[in-house]
């Protein structure tokens, strides 16, 4: 065994760091560590940042202009640009739907759809999770009838991240009422300025809008943006699952989080002593710390079987478990870091509000960035779905 | 021994109640006529009620019920310092007045005593920060120092205040349990002195507070568990209620024991409001810590058990779980007050 | 509200207080404290000394003998008898046995069978368990066939709580094969003297012997020692397990273990200072006695209401897991304290052994008395069993 | 980076781990004989590796057992502090030899510097405690100081003592965890001085007993957790397996992620063995402290999620449990290691 990076490795981190520094606007990482929420442009802004890299895919094969890094690479990447508070890369067309064009899209989807994707003419959101499916996600309502060479879309998508901005959405839609829960579905693309789309803002608890309903009325949607064949879309979407759990254990967020705990209970003061000196607050930094340090080991570990080419298993649930409990721990000892002054709440987290809150610690929206994260063990399989495919998997073969 | 409401709590309780289901508009003075102000002072001071448990009652209503009043800082923690030092209150009671308390500050957390802002005869110079229902006030009780270090417990006197005051300037933010708090910065603004040495009375004060705080806790966590339940029997997923799926229904039976030990905490600090302080401190700090630890566990929770849907902010359960979850960093949070509680004797 | 006790009340406990300073032998006490095991004249000579107040039987009517005290008496005299380290009335004749003939027993059953349970003729254990059922209790299998005037009994009990000391056991048989699985169980009293029966002990995890199988190889049994109607005895079961939850909270317990905490954490060293002066310890300690300062009330809460004549419901559930936690707890806590001093075992633990191990800081047996509480969230009904009583009450009406 | 064993590790590995599993009779000589001891020292003392994978490889197999024995304590420790002061120890890895270590004192608790046993030139008078595998020892080392305050760095010399020598007298008594200990008393005991300053010795040898500690702790996890695995899979109780109850099958899952959280600190520890001080130290607290949790975790659920049967002396499971739980009594527990890993810096 050997924990250390390779020279290679060790390379590589040296020039993600120097991108890092070299190219992400001090105003852009101050945001994300304040959790103030970012506008379309700075998304835009950052994904061509990363595009004239070449460092936007770093999932995708080279031939689809991606930068084919293993598991290592993707992981180092993440983790330092999260620890730099860079924005997020929108994983929906990058990390969901790209894969799926590789796999199951042809020729001229691939052509097509694919170099939008990379060069930000299109955005894209997910349509997957319906009102009333919830973890059950097969349960899905929405229609769409064959109508000549069109596909006539009815139904309901919610939880649908930054759908405000995306021009483009990909559906799980019911192409066969009469079939089974699983069989019957299929995999489309919709433009989001067809006639009957519309996107309704859902707010959420900490004041910000990140997620929407997209509702579809008589939506006519070209037989060419069937992905595959029809009714096997829920082989594709169990596919772009697996896919969606890259960075499951969110070691890079844990640690930029853990450092603001840190420089937040430095600066609180208790009887004129800085907090992080108080025994009890030690204790839950101290025990939070030790957590993360043990938690990226697990990652490493199956990071580093998913490089030698073994695929990601079930651990997978296991790692999205402690992860975010981890994050989610984290978020709540800032809170209690800022004391009485995570009690100015709201605006900060309301894109376009630019009333700044006291904030004497610079702890940033605490309180909201405790609320919102929440969603961390809801969204995305919940914990209690991931728990249950775990149990699964050790109950096999019982009696 | 007896854990029934007397005659008269349990009529101002169902009263009250009734009102909070149905109450629109002017809330307030609603409330004002019920009595229900009046319950929260004694007889000497103008009310009628005024006990521990006068006050887990009503504010256990009120967190019942999915509205944001800042009954315990415009008119509970403020009134009740007034009365104590013997000042008329009637203009409280009749629901004409609200008052603030500007006593935090940036630098004292959770310790009472912590005043670093001056007074110079009664010229009052400093900043208070997250000075609940400061907008709406219309005279501000300040703390100040007028001798010793930032943490001596003698040299605090108290002055009221007018809001237009000179040199007296407000900013006010939005809160995440609803409603609004102030910071205050003073220079050089002339007060009315109420005492040379208030700490003592401020610690009475505090003390129905955290008592009138925990139980407001308890009575949103009541609502939280009682949506939560209700959810689990009628939500369906792979074709059942979810609440027939013990990964669910097991942890919402942990909620309920938390709720238990939430409610037995404050009929504890309910009864010991007006014991000698020491005494009456330990059990409000295991009170406010209880409601703490048991509050973020439900607010967690029922979220969780929830799913999306408790994540917005449309449906009330985000409301009472922000309630829950801020009510920590109010009157001394989980931590202050376990260190309270061990330095008052295991 | 009035949290204070009645003057009566007051009186009583003055009483019962008095009572064990004046009847309780120190050396007992101790035993008790050190959480070393008793020796059956240690019950026997306790039996007879409540016995001679009256006090054995607190929830018996008078007209049998009993002391016939409310819920707040017998909460306030199991609570003062545990915190004085008395040893504990050994409940399977007294609260199990002696309910159910008083409802269900025939005069006969009840002239002969109850006195012999208080001047201690008898002493009584448990048949409910089976090795095959555990938590599903009404899965039984030991059968007992008619034969003329005798039922002849087949089977095999477990967990049976000091069976070593008892000549007496009540047993649950199936006398109808053939029925649904509650139905065709009856209530036996079986004599353990007669041929066929053999109890084997079990060794528990901390070297301890107080439970033991009862296994029964065509044992004939007497038909007038049939406890009311063939084929109704799971009726009498479950009205014994609902009498068995007295004490459910173990408040008593509960305070007495936590000042055995605080007193070994007061002598316990930590460079040169007691161990209860440091944050962490000290952290854990409050916690605790928070804790049980709030369940104490919940117990009160739920015993006054009982006293006023309303059913103990299920609420009892609650009480038991959360006063099973805490009990847990502190035993944990004591282990803790003793640090490096836990480590000598066993011995103390089992019955007849007198070798004494060193323990310098007099924390008595810890490490066994907190492996042995293990048991508090598995006997009696597990904890699981509680959450899913409590958990369909809950959902009852969920459509 | 990369986490496999290798190749002669893995060898090892397997060899033992069948040993292991067919182990009767005379188990010492026989992991001797392969080997296994010579694994837990380095070419220069004589063996073929001391490395920390080697430690954490063999413990771990140990702890994977259903036996009890103090290699730790017989063998590890007492041979690498002699080692380490330049001894010879090929008695220790032919296995004819065994020794213990006499350091831990009644009022020491957990901090390796507290020594009040005194040295008086080479005569030695005080109390230990509860050193382990004391009956055993064909020769004991012990701590005793000559100079200083007992919580002094300096002033604690070493010296090899004959566990026959006038003055010392043994108290034997068994441990939860099997094996047995021995509280020594030293009465003017001649001793052979082995060095005059042994902090920092004894402080490299216990980093070392502290990764194998943890690694037959982890070991120990992995059988209760197996066995839990099959129990919940075969028993059936309503009908069903027991597994098939979400109550109980996602707890499990909860224990799956605190073995790997287990796993992971073990092979950080291993990896910061020959690390400096300070850098192993932190490392070497935190995964005592996170053993110390998940441990008590596994043990106190594997338990339960057995009901009864986990109770019994009988069923293998309690053993571990005791192993598992006692372990956290050994090298500093779980707040002694938190609080040691705040003091070298959050």
């Amino acid at each position: 065994m050997d924990l250390t990076l390779s020279t290679e490795m060790q390379a590589f981190r040296d020039e993600v760091c120097a991108f890092l520094a070299a190219e992400l606007p001090p105003e852009l990482a101050e945001k994300g560590r304040r959790h103030q929420s970012l506008d379309k442009r700075d998304y835009e802004f950052w994904h061509a940042k990363l595009n004239d890299r070449g460092w936007l895919a770093p999932n995708w094969p080279k031939r689809f202009g991606g930068a084919e890094w293993d598991a290592v690479q993707r992981t180092i990447f993440e983790d330092e640009c999260a620890m730099a508070h860079a924005p997020r890369v929108v994983p929906f067309g990058l990390s969901m739907l790209g894969p799926v064009l590789h796999k199951f899209g042809s020729e001229a989807q691939q052509n097509h759809w694919l170099p939008r994707i990379l060069d930000g003419s299109d955005w894209w959101c997910q349509g997957y999770s319906e009102p009333g499916a919830g973890s059950d996600l097969a349960a899905l309502k929405t229609a769409a009838a064959r109508d000549g060479e069109h596909y006539v879309v009815n139904g309901q998508k919610t939880w649908t991240t930054l759908g405000q901005h995306a021009n483009m959405i990909f559906c799980l839609v019911r192409t066969d009422p009469a079939a089974k829960k699983q069989e019957g579905i299929s995999f489309l693309l919709i433009d989001m300025d067809t006639p009957g789309v519309e996107v309704r803002p859902i707010t959420l608890i900490d004041g910000g809008a990140e997620v929407n309903e997209v509702w579809f009325t008589d939506v006519r949607v070209p037989v060419e943006n069937l992905v595959g064949q029809e009714n096997a879309g829920w082989t594709y979407a169990k596919y772009l699952l697996t896919h969606e759990r890259t960075n499951i254990a969110g070691v890079g967020f844990s640690r930029a989080g853990l450092a603001a705990v840190k420089r937040i209970a430095t600066r609180a003061r208790q009887r004129g002593r800085p907090l992080i000196e108080n025994p009890h607050f030690a204790a839950r930094v101290a025990q939070v710390e030790m957590d993360l340090m043990a938690m990226a080991t697990t990652n490493l570990r199956i990071v580093s079987r998913a490089a030698a080419g073994q695929a990601p298993g079930v651990e997978s649930s296991l790692l999205k478990i402690k992860g975010t409990q981890i994050r989610q721990e984290i978020t709540d000892l800032a809170r209690r870091a800022a004391g009485p002054h995570a009690l100015p709440f709201a605006s900060e987290a309301v894109e376009g509000s630019n009333e700044p809150l006291p904030d004497p610690l610079e702890a940033g929206a605490v309180a909201a960035s405790y609320f919102n994260n929440r969603k961390l063990s809801i969204f995305g399989g919940s914990n209690e779905i991931q728990r249950e495919i775990y149990a699964k998997h050790l109950m096999k073969g019982a009696s | 021994m007896n854990f029934d409401l007397t005659e008269e709590r349990q009529m101002l309780q169902d009263t009250l109640r009734r009102f909070l289901a149905e109450a629109q508009g002017d809330v307030w003075s609603g409330l004002a006529e019920l009595g229900v102000i009046a319950a929260l002072f004694s007889e000497e001071q103008g009310g009628f009620g005024g006990a521990g448990f006068d006050l887990a009652l009503v504010f256990e209503e009120l967190g019942r019920a999915d509205l944001s009043l800042p009954l315990i800082d415009a008119v509970l923690v403020p009134g009740r310092l007034l009365a104590g030092l013997g000042e008329d209150v009637s203009g409280l009671m009749d629901g004409t007045e609200r008052l603030a308390l500007a006593h935090t500050e940036a630098n004292g957390r959770y310790d009472l005593e912590w005043v670093e802002t001056r007074a110079d005869g009664d010229r009052l110079s400093g900043e208070k920060s997250a000075v609940i229902a400061a907008s709406t006030a219309d005279r501000l009780i300040v703390s100040a120092r007028h001798s010793g270090a930032p943490d001596d417990t003698a040299g605090i006197g108290l002055w009221l205040v007018d809001p237009d005051a000179p040199g007296l300037t407000r900013r006010s933010y939005a809160l995440a349990q609803g409603g609004e708090a102030a910071d205050i910065s003073l220079s050089d603004t002339p007060g009315t002195r109420l005492t040379e040495e208030g700490f003592d009375a401020l610690a009475d004060t505090m003390a129905a507070g955290l008592l009138a705080q925990t139980a407001e806790t308890l009575g949103a966590m009541e609502t939280a568990l009682t949506m939560t339940q209700d959810y689990l029997g009628t939500r369906k997923q792979f074709g059942r209620p979810i609440g027939s799926f013990q990964a669910l229904s097991h942890r919402m039976v942990d909620l309920m024991v938390a709720q238990e030990q939430a409610r037995s905490a404050v009929i504890l600090a309910a009864a010991h409001l007006d014991h000698p302080a020491e005494e009456r401190d330990r059990v409000l700090s295991a009170a406010k810590n209880i409601l703490g630890r048991t509050g973020q566990l439900v607010a967690e929770e029922t979220i969780q058990l929830h799913g999306g849907i408790g994540m917005t902010d449309e449906y009330a359960l985000s409301r009472f779980a922000k309630r829950i979850v801020m009510a920590d960093h109010r009157f001394g949070d989980t931590d202050h007050h376990m260190e309270r509680f061990i330095a008052l004797g295991l």
